[in-house]
């Protein structure tokens, strides 16, 4: 964080300009109500099926004996994978200073605390006996993985919710002053908010210790979870990549997560002022990046596993690749390797558009990639009992459903209340940022010789003719 | 943190009122048989409860136990007479249950009355001074409250032993 | 301090209570504190009857509800063991769909059957049967078998109004078997594998493991032989299980057990492995012989050298003749081999395999020796059916007794209905036969059919009036079998449950019509009650002399030496100590087999075994299989052991099972080779609907390389009609593919091998 | 402190499943029924597992009941969030307790034997059968997992009724439904660590093998191989 940082004064007409952040805040539009319709429909199916399974029983779902775990616990992975995008992408961005972060960082930390929770409740979704879930809190075991997961998660959550509090202070402060309605909330929220320099430079020290912390806490979270597949004998879960392996996949499908993200929001509240087209260039960029790191990753635990060719594994092995899930194998590696880095190795096809495709690919991709990790290998015990066959209900996909769109719906329902985009950061870039820029420049440019010429004949040979050297 | 407090108490005063009505629903008794009186003349538990000493179960006494004593009116209460009346029809008295173990729990009582010499007041609280029959167990039996007499005394606390 | 748990649970109590308060309110108000009961518990004695082993069972009953049935450690049979049907037979007692009483039928009334009184069925029957015992032959009895005295009861009732229709729905090879022992040794009996003490054993398409007839007796003498480390070869179209637990599987085609068999005496007898001795002293027609009017006859030996070469029998059989040859050697240098023919043969049977085997077995020396042939010792008493008096000698009796096909055939072929009254206990032919439609139309045929089944199952559903039959734990019941070493054991036990419906003991009911259907039939049945029956068994075993009430094991040679020295120490000395003793240790028996005795062995003639009989001038062709169409499958149907019982009953514990081999229950599984799936295009779980001309019949694949590429393997058991919710339209019936007897055939061939279409259903 | 084990005689065993039956018996397992069965859900504390060898004709099958093998380093108990599922320090069995487990089913992915089982629904009995419900055993119901226990309540009212006698167990007084039942006496049960047990010797025998003991899990369940070695 720069030192010498001059306290920022009072904004005079704050909203003249950001007018389109604050807009979808205070301006009700009637398309809102549509889509919350369609996604309270979606959570609907969801409720239904989940409270049919409950009075039922899991047996509505397409789990039997020996596929214990089917797509609830692949929805746990997968949320959890895409919680990842916020904290993650925003605490690296704004620990390196990246100016280009301000107009990502709080839709990235929204979708961490929205989804985190949709992890969570389908833990509880695959519960057998879901009343009693608070067992694990008043009789928990640390020595399961379990509970690791669950303390992982849970700080996860408190240390994300509050790493996007703190930034939204300022802009509920201006909405407490300028909105029309609600004007109470955020009152309350504001917690008194007046723009001091105190209180400015407290908010940054806050940002900045919280942005440290949740690198760490985020990078144990999904090893965490992976240590839940891996600590088990089973074949192809007994193995040491299952804990950077599933950190690789979740920033992976974090980033394509927060690209999705950002591509709706640009386009139904017009932000491409602020979500340019620079922004999607560099994400693509870092998705590049992490797509080759997963297939890196991929490479690897398949071909360890293929070279040791130890039967029990190869059952399992050869179920992926040529056996049962031979497609789902396929589909996952095309969608989450072959077609994203066609399109963003390429500069022109690395558009917000070329982004915004990739990213749904690798989002099917990586729900699929989890898929792939679970069934399979819970399908071939290492007894030779029957194989188990896994055919999904529609009890299971309609709450894979219901969970997305209860997602989405928390999503826009935060736009509503909150500006998407941090209106303050904005305004402080504006207004510092070619500054600081240039001063940092200068820090990293080699220093200009020191003032007078080297002294002459002290062991060092006269340059020959000034010309020889240019 | 003023803020937090007074959800904290609603909390916790819920959690109270949620364990009190856990609890089996209150015994109305056929007969408001009267311990005191009986302890008084010299009967010990294990008189009228046999099985106390030779099985898991202390059983509850059968009428023909009663009508031993009670085959003519000692006191004039009305409550005796049913004794007889329930002897005439031939059915048995329909005790109801207070202290209820849960049935995935093994409990004998031989093994604690007979072999560790627990006292019958120790579990069932202070039987011997009802003079009417109680509606509510006197001693909150709960896994917790066994677990810290086991601590107490020694004995095993091993799952095995009780969860079957 | 508040710590973690109390804190969490207190939040998490406030919350549940706001949510659920009043939902909580109002439930807690309408439940009652539950009642004070106490517990008491006590074992009962009983006999299992659903199968012919008889086993001992003991019942633990808690509160007067039997709660769990275990094996009774006294009794010889089962030795406190139990096998699945015995541990499940609690379920029929608790069975959902059992009559609540008598029913009769009866048109006017939704469903055809009408409740009716115990007292008005038994007078209806006993006035029919009054009016038919005039004259001979019009009452017919099909029972499961006459291994206790309730059947026996039955079978009398029959003989006394003067009928030889006595039908035992025993398996096609029990029935060849004793037409095999009637024309070789001349008597009837139970013939018994004395597996323990056996050091080879070969196994021809027996389906040892997974007969379903005297179960325990096989397995546990099978048990004694392998840990005594006896070579077991099994040699048949399917692994199955008993290929499973054999040291060697020979896969040979269906109905081929016979050539294989002769083919091994071929063998013993070229390499001299033959036991001469013992073909010389107790076998006639082995050699050649010329009668006394000079006529030159050839003996078996000529005939088996002849035909019986391993070349062409490994060319029918389909096994290598090397195989063959190295068994023969294995087996014919044994100390005490043994061949074991099929037990149940529901599918390609025909007498000639039972035959082939016994004869191998005469050559091999096996027959009344450790580890050989028993013919089991009788209890010390007659059959209550065997006609009065006379000695159950075979020259009276039909030479075998009645198939339940004959009797249809019979019964549809004349013009007037021949049998006017027609007795079905513990049997189920309707289902078991694979001739089931035409059982059930001879039935319908007959003017009154009484079934005592004690569930509706699909015999019952055809029959006039439905007498339901109190279950052995309802009622004293009895056995009279024989154990692995030919002891005889007889068991008796009182009731152990109250009856939980309106049923009653058949014997009583029997008995009751016998009384009511005048005295000509009256006096043969000088019991007033089922008791005295017994009492009068007892008083027999009594007078016998031999034998001791059932008792821990202990070495039969010391019995033997006592009983022979003429000194007894026995746990009794008169009657009413005999039947308490009976009471408390479940049974008596006689501990003792005494070998030699060919008297008793072979009562025909000079007591020699008559090989004269086996010269059928038939070649190995023509009883081996016919070469079917190549684009079809041999079917081979087999039981499984948890899905046959005696009365076809069927109980969830027992679907639950089904076949050991696969994890699937509650549907009918059909074996296929590898290779046979591939070109069929078939895979695991498809299914699969299996033709041909009688009908067809829907089953599951299971791809095993456990089976021969040219067969197709069904277990039966499956595909009832009535039966209970456990029943009914769970799995198929292979055996309505099958074809049964050819009337006339000199193979006497009792099934068809049938060959069968496959076609995939999507 | 004891180590309740069991051999298995392979040689003896004659695959008749007398011992599901009495150890469904025994523990008030539900039957199952057609749906449950094609669902590859019904209930099986014991099951038959077949292992087949070799291609056709020289196919060799070995038939193994398989039922928990009680492990002595168990890995479903180290997984379980709510430690519904203990293993006993004092007999070596590994226990179920069912009013705890929350139905997470991370112990039966755990279990490398696959032998634990879950209820997917509600058990289906009739009335009539709840009447022969086992008294000693508790009824389970849908969303727990359970297994098989070593008929452990009966090893606890075994050691009840010989501590009132004021004595120790006696070897065969506390024996498992299935080794009771078991026709063919092919299952021999008792405390492993009494080096004098029939248990213990039949172990030592050089036939004595147990499943997957390369991974440590110490299974106190033996086979004896079958075939006619010593």
């Amino acid at each position: 964080m720069n030192s010498h940082h001059k306290p920022m004064p009072r904004p005079t007409d704050p909203l003249g300009q950001d007018w389109a952040l604050v807009k979808p805040v205070v301006q009700s539009n009637p398309r809102f109500w549509f889509v919350v319709g369609v996604l309270l429909a979606g959570i609907a199916l969801g409720a239904t099926a989940y409270i049919h399974q409950v009075r039922t029983g899991l047996g509505v779902t397409g789990m039997n004996r020996p596929v214990y775990w089917g797509i609830y616990i692949i929805n746990f992975v997968f949320f959890i994978g895409i919680s990842h995008a916020g904290t993650l992408i925003s605490a690296i961005l704004r620990l390196a200073n990246a100016e280009w972060r301000r107009a990502i960082t709080r839709s990235a930390e929204v979708i961490t605390v929205m989804v985190i929770v949709f992890g969570v409740s389908n833990v509880i979704f695959d519960l057998g006996r879901p009343d009693r879930a608070v067992f694990v809190l008043t009789h928990g075991r640390l020595q399961s993985p379990l509970l690791w997961d669950v303390c992982s998660i849970s700080v996860y959550l408190t240390c994300s919710t509050i790493y996007l509090y703190l930034p939204l202070i300022p802009d509920i402060a201006i909405l407490r002053d300028q909105a029309n309605r609600r004007r109470w909330l955020y009152r309350i929220l504001a917690l008194g908010w007046q723009g001091t320099p105190r209180q400015y430079r407290l908010l940054e020290k806050g940002i900045g210790v919280l942005m440290v912390i949740v690198i760490p806490i985020a990078v144990s979270v999904h090893t965490v979870v992976s240590f839940v597949f891996a600590m088990t004998l089973q074949p192809m879960w007994h193995a040491a990549i299952f804990g950077p392996y599933f950190v690789v996949g979740a920033i992976f499908s974090g980033i394509a997560a927060l690209i999705i993200a950002m591509a709706i929001i640009r386009w139904a509240y017009h932000l491409e002022g602020y979500l340019k087209q620079i922004h999607f260039n560099y994400l693509g960029i870092l998705l590049l990046v992490m797509t080759l790191l997963w297939f890196y990753f991929t490479f690897a635990e398949y071909l360890t596993t293929w070279y040791g060719a130890e039967p029990v594994h190869m059952t399992v092995w050869w179920s992926k690749f040529s056996g049962r899930y031979a497609p789902q194998f396929w589909a996952m590696f095309c969608c989450c390797f072959v077609i994203p880095f066609l399109i963003l190795s390429r500069q022109q096809t690395r558009t917000v558009a070329g982004t915004v495709v990739a990213s749904i690919f690798i989002t099917i991709g990586m729900w699929l990639e989890r898929f792939v990790i679970v069934v399979p290998t819970v399908s071939n015990p290492r007894l030779p009992l029957d194989r188990g066959f896994y055919h999904p209900t529609w009890v299971e996909w309609s709450v894979l459903l219901g969970c997305f769109c209860f997602f989405i719906l928390l999503y826009v329902l935060f736009t509503r209340f909150f500006p998407i985009v941090s209106i303050w950061e904005i305004q402080e870039g504006r207004m510092n940022a070619t500054r600081e820029l240039t001063e940092r420049a200068r820090a990293y440019l080699p220093d200009p010789p020191t003032h007078e010429a080297p002294v002459r004949g002290a062991g060092i040979p006269a340059p020959a003719a000034e010309g020889g050297l240019a | 943190m003023s803020r937090l407090l007074p959800l904290l108490l609603a909390g916790v005063l819920g959690g109270l009122l949620f364990c009190a009505c856990e609890e089996a629903p209150p015994a109305v008794q056929p007969i408001a048989y009267n311990h005191k009186a009986h302890i008084d003349n010299g009967i010990a538990c294990e008189a009228c409860h046999e099985t106390v000493q030779k099985a898991a179960a202390a059983s509850v006494p059968t009428k023909d136990t009663c009508m031993l004593c009670h085959q003519a009116a000692i006191t004039n209460s009305p409550e005796e007479e049913k004794v007889r009346r329930y002897a005439e029809k031939g059915e048995e008295i329909p005790w109801r249950r207070i202290y209820r173990v849960p049935d995935h729990v093994y409990f004998s009582h031989r093994r604690h009355v007979a072999v560790a010499r627990i006292e019958c007041a120790q579990c069932h609280g202070n039987v011997a001074s009802l003079t009417s029959p109680a509606s509510y167990p006197l001693v909150q039996q709960t896994m917790t409250w066994c677990l810290k007499c086991h601590q107490a005394h020694g004995a095993t606390q091993d799952c095995i032993h009780c969860h079957r | 301090m508040l710590n973690r748990r109390q804190f969490l649970l207190g939040v998490g109590g406030g919350a549940t209570l706001i949510g659920l308060g009043p939902l909580w309110g109002c439930a807690k108000s309408t439940r009652e504190a539950p009642l004070i009961q106490t517990r008491e518990e006590k074992w009962a004695n009983s006999v299992c009857q659903l199968c012919p082993s008889g086993c001992g069972l003991r019942v633990r009953l808690v509160n007067g509800n039997p709660v769990t049935v275990a094996g009774n450690s006294l009794h010889p049979i089962n030795r406190g063991g139990l096998c699945a049907r015995g541990a499940a037979s609690l379920q029929l007692y608790y069975d959902p769909d059992r009559l609540a009483g008598p029913v009769k039928r009866d048109q006017g009334v939704i469903g055809g059957w009408a409740p009716t009184s115990w007292k008005e069925a038994i007078d209806n029957v006993a006035s029919r049967l009054q009016a038919v015992a005039v004259s001979p032959g019009r009452v017919a009895v099909i029972r499961g078998d006459g291994r206790n005295l309730t059947s026996q009861l039955l079978g009398r009732l029959a003989r006394a109004a003067g009928s030889n229709w006595v039908v035992d729905m025993k398996a096609p090879a029990d029935l060849a078997m004793e037409e095999v022992l009637a024309e070789t040794h001349g008597t009837r009996g139970q013939l018994v594998q004395d597996l323990s003490n056996a050091d080879v054993l070969l196994s021809l398409d027996s389906g040892l493991l997974e007969a379903s007839a005297n179960t325990m007796t096989l397995h546990r003498s099978f048990a004694d032989m392998r840990s005594a480390g006896a070579y077991f070869v099994h040699a048949g179209p399917r692994l199955g299980v008993t290929g499973a637990k054999a040291d060697e599987w020979l896969p040979i085609r269906p109905s081929t057990a016979g050539v294989f068999a002769l083919g091994i005496a071929h063998m013993l007898i070229k390499e001299g492995y033959a036991r001469v001795e013992f073909l010389r002293d107790h076998v006639s027609g082995f050699e050649d012989w010329t009668d006394d009017a000079g006529v030159q006859h050839p003996g078996v030996r000529s005939w088996i050298l002849r035909e019986f070469s391993p070349q062409r029998v490994a060319e029918l059989t389909g096994a290598d003749w090397d195989q063959i040859i190295r068994v023969a050697r294995r087996f014919g240098s044994a100390q005490r081999p043994l061949a074991i023919g099929p037990m149940q043969g529901d599918t390609s049977f025909q007498t000639f395999d039972a035959l082939a085997v016994h004869t191998l077995n005469v050559v091999a020396g096996a027959i009344d020796v450790p580890g050989g042939v028993l013919l089991a010792r009788r209890a010390p008493f007659d059959d209550l059916d065997a006609p009065a008096g006379s000695q159950p000698d075979v020259a009276t009796r039909a030479r075998h007794s009645p198939s339940v096909e004959e009797l249809a055939d019979w019964v549809l072929q004349s013009k007037s209905p021949p049998i006017d009254l027609c007795f079905v206990h513990e049997a189920d032919p309707v289902f078991t036969s694979p001739e089931g439609d035409k059982v059930a139309d001879a039935l319908r045929r007959i003017p009154f059919v009484v079934s005592t089944s004690p569930v509706m199952n699909d015999t019952a559903a055809v029959a006039s009036v439905v007498l339901p039959g109190s279950l052995w734990l309802e009622r004293r019941c009895d056995s009279i079998t024989v154990d692995g070493n030919g002891y005889p054991v007889v068991s008796s036990s009182p009731p152990a449950a109250k009856p939980r419906a309106d049923c009653r003991n058949i014997a009583d009911v029997v008995l009751a019509v016998a009384k009511g259907a005048g005295d000509r039939i009256a006096q043969q049945f000088p019991w007033g009650s089922y008791e005295e029956v017994i009492k009068d068994r007892i008083e027999l075993l009594l007078r016998s002399g031999v034998g001791d009430t059932l008792s821990a094991q202990h070495r039969s040679t010391w019995t033997q030496l006592l009983e022979r020295s003429g000194w007894r120490a026995v746990s009794y000395n008169s009657a009413e100590a005999l039947e308490a003793e009976i009471e408390k240790r479940g049974g008596w028996w006689d501990p003792a087999y005494y070998h030699g005795e060919w008297r008793r062995i072979v009562p025909r003639g000079d007591h020699r075994i008559d090989l004269q009989a086996v010269q059928f001038a038939t070649q190995p062709e023509s009883v081996a299989r016919v070469e079917g169409p190549d684009d079809r499958l041999a079917l081979y149907v087999y039981p499984e052991l948890t899905l046959t019982t005696r009365g076809g009953v069927s109980l969830p514990y027992l679907q639950d099972l089904g076949s050991p081999l696969w994890q699937t229950s509650w549907v009918t599984s059909a074996e296929i080779n590898p290779k046979t799936a591939v070109h069929l295009g078939l895979a695991l779980g498809d299914t699969i609907k299996i033709k041909n001309d009688r009908g067809e019949v829907a089953a599951q694949v299971r791809v095993s390389p456990g089976i021969r590429p040219d067969v197709i393997a069904v277990h039966s058991g499956g595909g009832r009609v009535r039966g209970g919710r456990y029943a009914e339209g769970i799995g198929s019936n292979p055996l309505r593919l099958v074809k049964t007897e050819a009337a006339g055939d000199p193979r006497r061939v009792r099934r068809e091998l049938t060959f069968v279409r496959i076609e995939r259903v999507a | 402190m004891a180590r309740w084990g069991m051999v298995i005689d392979l040689n003896r065993c004659t695959a008749c499943q007398g011992c599901i039956t009495a150890c469904h018996q025994e523990n008030n397992v539900p039957p199952s029924n057609p749906m449950l069965a094609g669902q590859d859900r019904s209930i099986r504390w014991i099951d038959m597992m077949p292992m087949y060898e070799g291609e056709y004709p020289h196919t060799v099958m070995s038939l193994l009941p398989m039922m928990c093998q009680h492990c002595e380093h168990p890995p479903c108990i180290k997984v379980c969030p709510v430690g519904a599922t203990f293993f006993s320090e004092e007999e070596g069995i590994v226990g179920q307790v069912y009013s705890r487990c929350i139905g997470c089913r991370y112990c039966t992915n755990a279990c490398p034997y696959t032998v634990r089982q879950f209820n997917w629904f509600e058990p289906d009995v009739p009335d009539t059968y709840r009447e022969s419900t086992n008294p000693d055993v508790s009824v389970r119901y849908k969303g727990v997992v359970e297994k098989c226990t070593f008929c452990n309540h009966r090893l606890m009212q075994a050691r009840d009724t010989a501590r009132a006698e004021g004595r120790n167990l006696l070897p065969g007084e506390f024996v498992p439904a299935c080794v009771e039942a078991c026709p063919t006496k092919a299952m021999v049960f008792g405390d492993l660590e009494d080096p004098e047990s029939e248990v213990a010797k039949q172990a030592r025998s050089k036939r004595a093998f147990r499943l997957m003991e390369d991974l440590g899990t110490e299974p106190k369940v033996y086979y004896l191989r079958e075939g006619r070695g010593q």
